[in-house]
């Protein structure tokens, strides 16, 4: 085991797959000389020679587009959108083709390649830097989407969704790039498709993901203070989901809290809420609640730490959860028709 | 800071530059001649050959008028197939044989050919099964036929969409030592939509083996090339990627060919990508669907008819002594047998599993998908029973 | 009181608004002289002339960042989207810009337009022409999203959201066009904002939207056969959502299904579920269950009614709401980790 | 269908169009120069007049002196601000003064400008408070003016975006009868986006008024130019679209304001679009947070400083007798309290309230944001009560 960033895990994931598989292609816009912005790619080109990695014009669908021609000519393009709203010029690309060739060609034609998206805030970043923009992607069928919140399975995942068949949207939290942890490359961790237990727990079932996941985890160590014991599930993987471990969890627990950092209304913790009380509805104690960000463009720097799903957030959501049987009167009283 | 200061407030400065520029001028080499290449007259009669476009061989022209023949007979028999309700809707592109078939001719058969959902004729032309063509149009399933066996990848609707994917797939071939050419067809409408722009940017930044055929059929549906552009002509796009353009005839079969075969030779020989502007006309509505009467008159259309590309092939062939009547009854013969053989196959009513909805999502099915598969499995059970 | 079709009635509320308001310039690809390929548009530029209501070139982004611009200098452009998936090349004009400028300029600008989208399938329209794209709109704060499945609601809907402050996405079933139903114009229905029980009923609520209202209404007939006695509600404004009249049904009748004809995973449906079981969870004898499209690719015309919500999927999910008190054995048995 | 004709496979057709187009080319209008238009050496020797592109005046030069030197000192300071960790990020203009400023003369108070990011510099110079241009990148606001008042869009950061907007608002300006010019600025990179297309496009089908003025700074963040296009220069993009276009050294201001001046005069007129592309240099790294040592060598930036616009102004109005070590030192001054000012107010740490955050995402909010802004509200006071 090695202390390391998720930055350097992704690095080490993309080396280890440009050195083990010859077809694979790692381009996008500043991801050669310079590294990438967040220095993902760094290095890569100087080992691995120009044609291996290599900067392109500026044009997000056409960074998208070339690579599903790449793909249809057998290669494994790994792009790098540069930040989250800046992935959003491909969108056409992405939903109309990417997502569809296979379905499309009845599975003659398919464009394996992996979209590395830095999504998501706490970065102070400014405007158009700090997206949460998964569910545009989760709600797109044909495409699968990852994203990791352990420097393990920032590389355990990459490799995966290098090696997958199928086109993967790969969402990596900026903020937790240069967060450091325990790892040993070449890290495999639980498959593809798979949400883990990150802390088990007896009460309630935080389900998070991405860069929620730590913000859980660090609700569910100040929960024992309140006397709350909190299991934490990371879902890992929104396409494909795992019902089966969260439900589990859910039965278990009785309650459920679901936190993730976009802006809520038809994101994915609306889909992880549904399916929860969909499944698990006679073990529920109280309704599915979900913490989310506002649903707000995302502000300014100076403003973000309201926006975002904070331990402070989590707990009263948690508090929320009927734990003397009695209704929330917040929902007896509030949503009559005005 | 409010002045502004009242300098040198002109007039349009169109005549500032030199009328005769340098042969120096960078631009020399990448602009289009500025009237379309053509090789014939309207009436088929031979202009004077040219250096830059020799003719080409009258064997591939025989073969081009064959393909032209079947091609718009194909077409019209498609075009009887919608009314017939067999297709769900059919974009013709009667009077563009010339630049359907000519694409075709200027590539092998290991070329990649990146189509529009007008490009119907130039697939079957292509030699892929009229069948496998129209099961988008049918309904059955989005792509019939096999993109990869076939070097064509699926007809494309979003516009312009195409254009990258060119780029990437020639390439990506180059990359992998091939000498493949791409052909990506385009309309004059969809040269407005960025893709085209990022697409031929891609390609001359890459030098990827790309030619992009526009086909400036005067309509983007309803809307008229002047709503489109300002430009002197589409070809005058190209260098402005650093792309050397061409524009021609589109109606001229000889001169289409001449074109795009010099373009293809230029992808293949690793100078990157070419762009070929034909001006063409989209002789029926923009599909059947189409009300064509509501915004172009029947004289415009009338006054194309003299300059059908078939008829004008035909006539030049005959006079070359490449073509007499038994060639032409001959081929019209191979017409009408090709367009029986579709009728017949197409009045088949196809089956079309439900279940594969779910087989070509992903490689495997989600566990999602899986409980849907089954949800539907059990409801088509119960149908069945309830039906029997 | 008159006969005619929703096609109409949006023609009529066009006509209005660029008759009573000046600022109104209607404008897109191919809605001049031929008068929309769904012919919404016809006669307006006869009738308004041809710089009020105008074709531009074929580039969807341009066309909304055009309009972003008209809006900057005071005019109100309504455009159209020649079809859902031919929306997706403006998605970062869109999401970026038109979503965001009130709040980046704290209210200094606005760009208050309507983006028309005849969206959604049942039509037998190949690839592309039939996505129900309204979960990526509805996500993105600062849109407002509408979709009218009543011939009043249409007008009315419509000359609310030109008059409207803020950017409307302005989703029209196109399945609906050309069906029929009584309107005395110019119809001022329930405010903006309202959602509207179609069908009053006792046993379980049937929430839906667009085109998923009619089938609803038929199914609730159908249900009758069955000893159900089922409520409809039609959302209307997806954003703003009525959780009001919506949470009082549900709380009335114990029971929900919400109903949405897009791709289940991550939609508006599964907003709706989430929200419904937060509010309604004391209320609820069942789970709030959801019928959408499935998780694929819009099929093509001869496999759609397989993916579409039909009336039949409807009555067998309402049969799964635990009628008998015993819960559905399906959510007991399935969705353990595998 | 196999055969393919073997004709005519020869090399590129380079040489196949005349080098000297007949007068009546199409082309020969809208070109740019085959050389960067340039009034004055480096050095800021004045160069022989020329009849297409007359002098501006001497006053309207000595205030762009002014502005030049008081936006290098803005630069300077934001920089200053940023590695004192006021400011979450700054993109630094240096090096590119005569376009910044240059654009701002040439237009009129009430012409609207479309900035990117980078264009701080030109905001300021156009009179906006420097404080409010840095509220984006402080952190507290998107956008710290009030656009509708400046006539200045918020600095656009999704590339090419403004490129559209430009020619809505131009062409809007334009129907209500008011002779407003737009001005929208855009990086080299940045024209490989699809949105750059589409607006300059839409613009020229139009007619909208609107300068589209392109910095070459060489760099795209880490990007050569050379990775982005390989066109002869991006002003030959313009013929594409049929908009007039014109190449100008962006480091000799005399040159930029009298290219520009041209241009907006070419669109207040009612002609349509004008393209221009300054070639010039981007001293700094893209951003503080940039490292441009790791793409690009010492000695390139170096060569780039004896072409410096600042000193290349100042040596050619000394020369002319418009400026002496008095007023050098006067606007030096004037900078310095510019500066000072700006270092003094940017000290006070903004108070942004975060309840702000709900007000402005719609003109009302939501039934769902006022359920939001509670939940907020109650937490804010249960902080602070945790806080007393
Ligand atoms: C992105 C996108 N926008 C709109 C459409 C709808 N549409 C289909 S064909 C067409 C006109 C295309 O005109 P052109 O490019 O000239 O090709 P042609 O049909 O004349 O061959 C339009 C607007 C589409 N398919 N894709
Ligand atoms: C759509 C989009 N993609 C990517 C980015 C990230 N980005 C910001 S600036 C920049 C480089 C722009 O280069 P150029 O257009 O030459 O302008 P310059 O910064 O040199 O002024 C990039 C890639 C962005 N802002 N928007
Ligand atoms: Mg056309
Ligand atoms: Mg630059």
């Amino acid at each position: 085991m090695a202390t390391m960033t998720m930055a350097k895990a992704l690095n080490a994931a993309l080396a280890d797959a440009l050195l083990e598989d010859d077809r694979v292609l790692v381009f996008g816009e500043d991801v050669g000389q310079l590294g990438g912005v967040f220095r993902i790619t760094d290095g890569l080109q100087a080992r691995f020679g120009d044609k291996r990695c290599f900067d392109t014009p500026l044009a997000e669908a056409g960074i998208v587009g070339f690579a599903v021609g790449l793909a249809m000519s057998g290669l494994r393009p790994v792009v790098e959108m540069q930040f989250d709203a800046f992935a959003y010029p491909a969108f056409e690309q992405i939903a109309s083709h990417v997502a569809k060739l296979r379905n499309r060609t009845r599975g003659k034609l398919s464009v394996p390649m992996v979209i590395r998206v830095p999504y998501a805030g706490g970065i102070g970043g400014v405007e158009h830097h700090c997206d949460s923009s998964e569910a545009y992607y989760a709600h797109t069928p044909g495409l699968k989407v990852v994203t990791p919140a352990t420097v393990s399975d920032a590389y355990s995942l990459l490799r995966e969704a290098i090696d997958d068949p199928d086109p993967v949207v790969f969402l990596e939290p900026k903020k937790l790039y240069f967060a450091s942890g325990e790892a040993q490359l070449p890290a495999r961790t639980e498959p593809f498709g798979r949400a883990v237990v990150r802390r088990a727990g007896t009460d309630a079932t935080l389900v998070a993901y991405g860069p929620a996941v730590p913000v859980a985890l660090e609700a569910a160590e100040a929960a024992r203070e309140e006397g709350w014991d909190l299991e934490v599930v990371d879902v890992r993987t929104l396409v494909p989901f795992d019902d089966g471990t969260i439900a589990d969890s859910v039965r278990r627990t009785g309650r459920c809290v679901v936190i993730s950092e976009a802006q809520g209304f038809a994101g994915v913790g609306a889909e992880i809420a549904a399916r929860v009380q969909e499944r698990c509805f006679h073990a529920l104690h109280a309704p599915v609640l979900r913490v989310s960000g506002l649903d707000i463009p995302y502000p300014a720097p100076m403003l973000e730490h309201t926006h975002l799903p904070s331990v402070d957030r989590i707990l009263d959501t948690v508090a929320r959860l009927q734990w003397d049987d009695q209704p929330d009167p917040r929902w007896l009283t509030q949503g009559s028709a005005a | 800071m409010t002045t502004t200061p009242q300098a040198v407030r002109r007039a349009s400065p169109r005549t500032r530059r030199p009328a005769t520029p340098a042969a120096t001028d960078p631009a020399a080499g990448l602009l289009p001649q500025t009237e379309p290449v053509r090789l014939l007259d309207p009436d088929g009669t031979p202009l004077p050959a040219r250096d830059d476009y020799p003719e080409p061989p009258i064997e591939a022209l025989r073969e081009m008028y064959r393909r032209m023949v079947v091609g718009r007979r194909f077409d019209t028999q498609a075009t009887a197939l919608t009314k017939q309700g067999r297709l769900a809707v059919y974009p013709s592109s009667r009077g563009q044989e010339a630049c359907q078939v000519g694409a075709v001719l200027a590539l092998r058969d290991d070329d990649w050919v990146f189509p529009t959902y007008r490009e119907s004729m130039a697939l079957v032309s292509r030699g892929i099964d009229p069948v496998e063509v129209l099961t988008l149009l049918r309904g059955d399933w989005h792509c019939g036929y096999d993109p990869a066996a076939r070097r064509t990848a699926p007809q494309c609707t979003p516009l312009a969409t195409q254009c990258v994917h060119a780029a990437g797939l020639a390439y990506g071939e180059s990359y992998q030592g091939r000498d493949t050419v791409a052909l990506a067809f385009i309309g004059d409408g969809a040269t407005s939509e960025g893709d085209f722009h990022e697409g031929v940017n891609f390609a001359a930044v890459f030098k990827a083996p790309v030619v992009y055929f526009v086909q400036n059929n005067k309509y983007a549906i309803s809307v008229p090339l002047s709503r489109q552009t300002a430009a002197p002509s589409l070809a005058y796009k190209g260098v402005g990627y650093g792309v050397p353009s061409e524009q021609v005839d589109g109606n001229d079969p000889v001169a289409v060919l001449a074109v795009l075969t010099r373009a293809v030779a230029h992808a293949r020989a690793g100078h990157g990508p070419y762009l070929v502007e034909a001006h063409t006309y989209r002789m029926e509505p923009h599909t059947n669907a189409d009300d064509a009467t509501r915004y172009r008159d029947a004289d415009e259309v009338e006054a194309w008819r003299d300059r059908d590309p078939v008829a004008r092939l035909e006539t030049y062939l005959r006079a070359r002594g490449a073509l007499d009547d038994a060639a032409v009854a001959e081929i019209a013969g191979q017409a009408e047998a090709y367009a029986a053989d579709l009728r017949e196959r197409m009045n088949a009513q196809p089956t079309v599993d439900p279940m594969s909805l779910f087989d070509h999502v992903y490689a495997e099915p989600t566990p999602q998908l899986v409980e849907q598969r089954e949800q539907v499995r059990a409801e088509l059970a119960a149908a069945a029973e309830g039906d029997a």
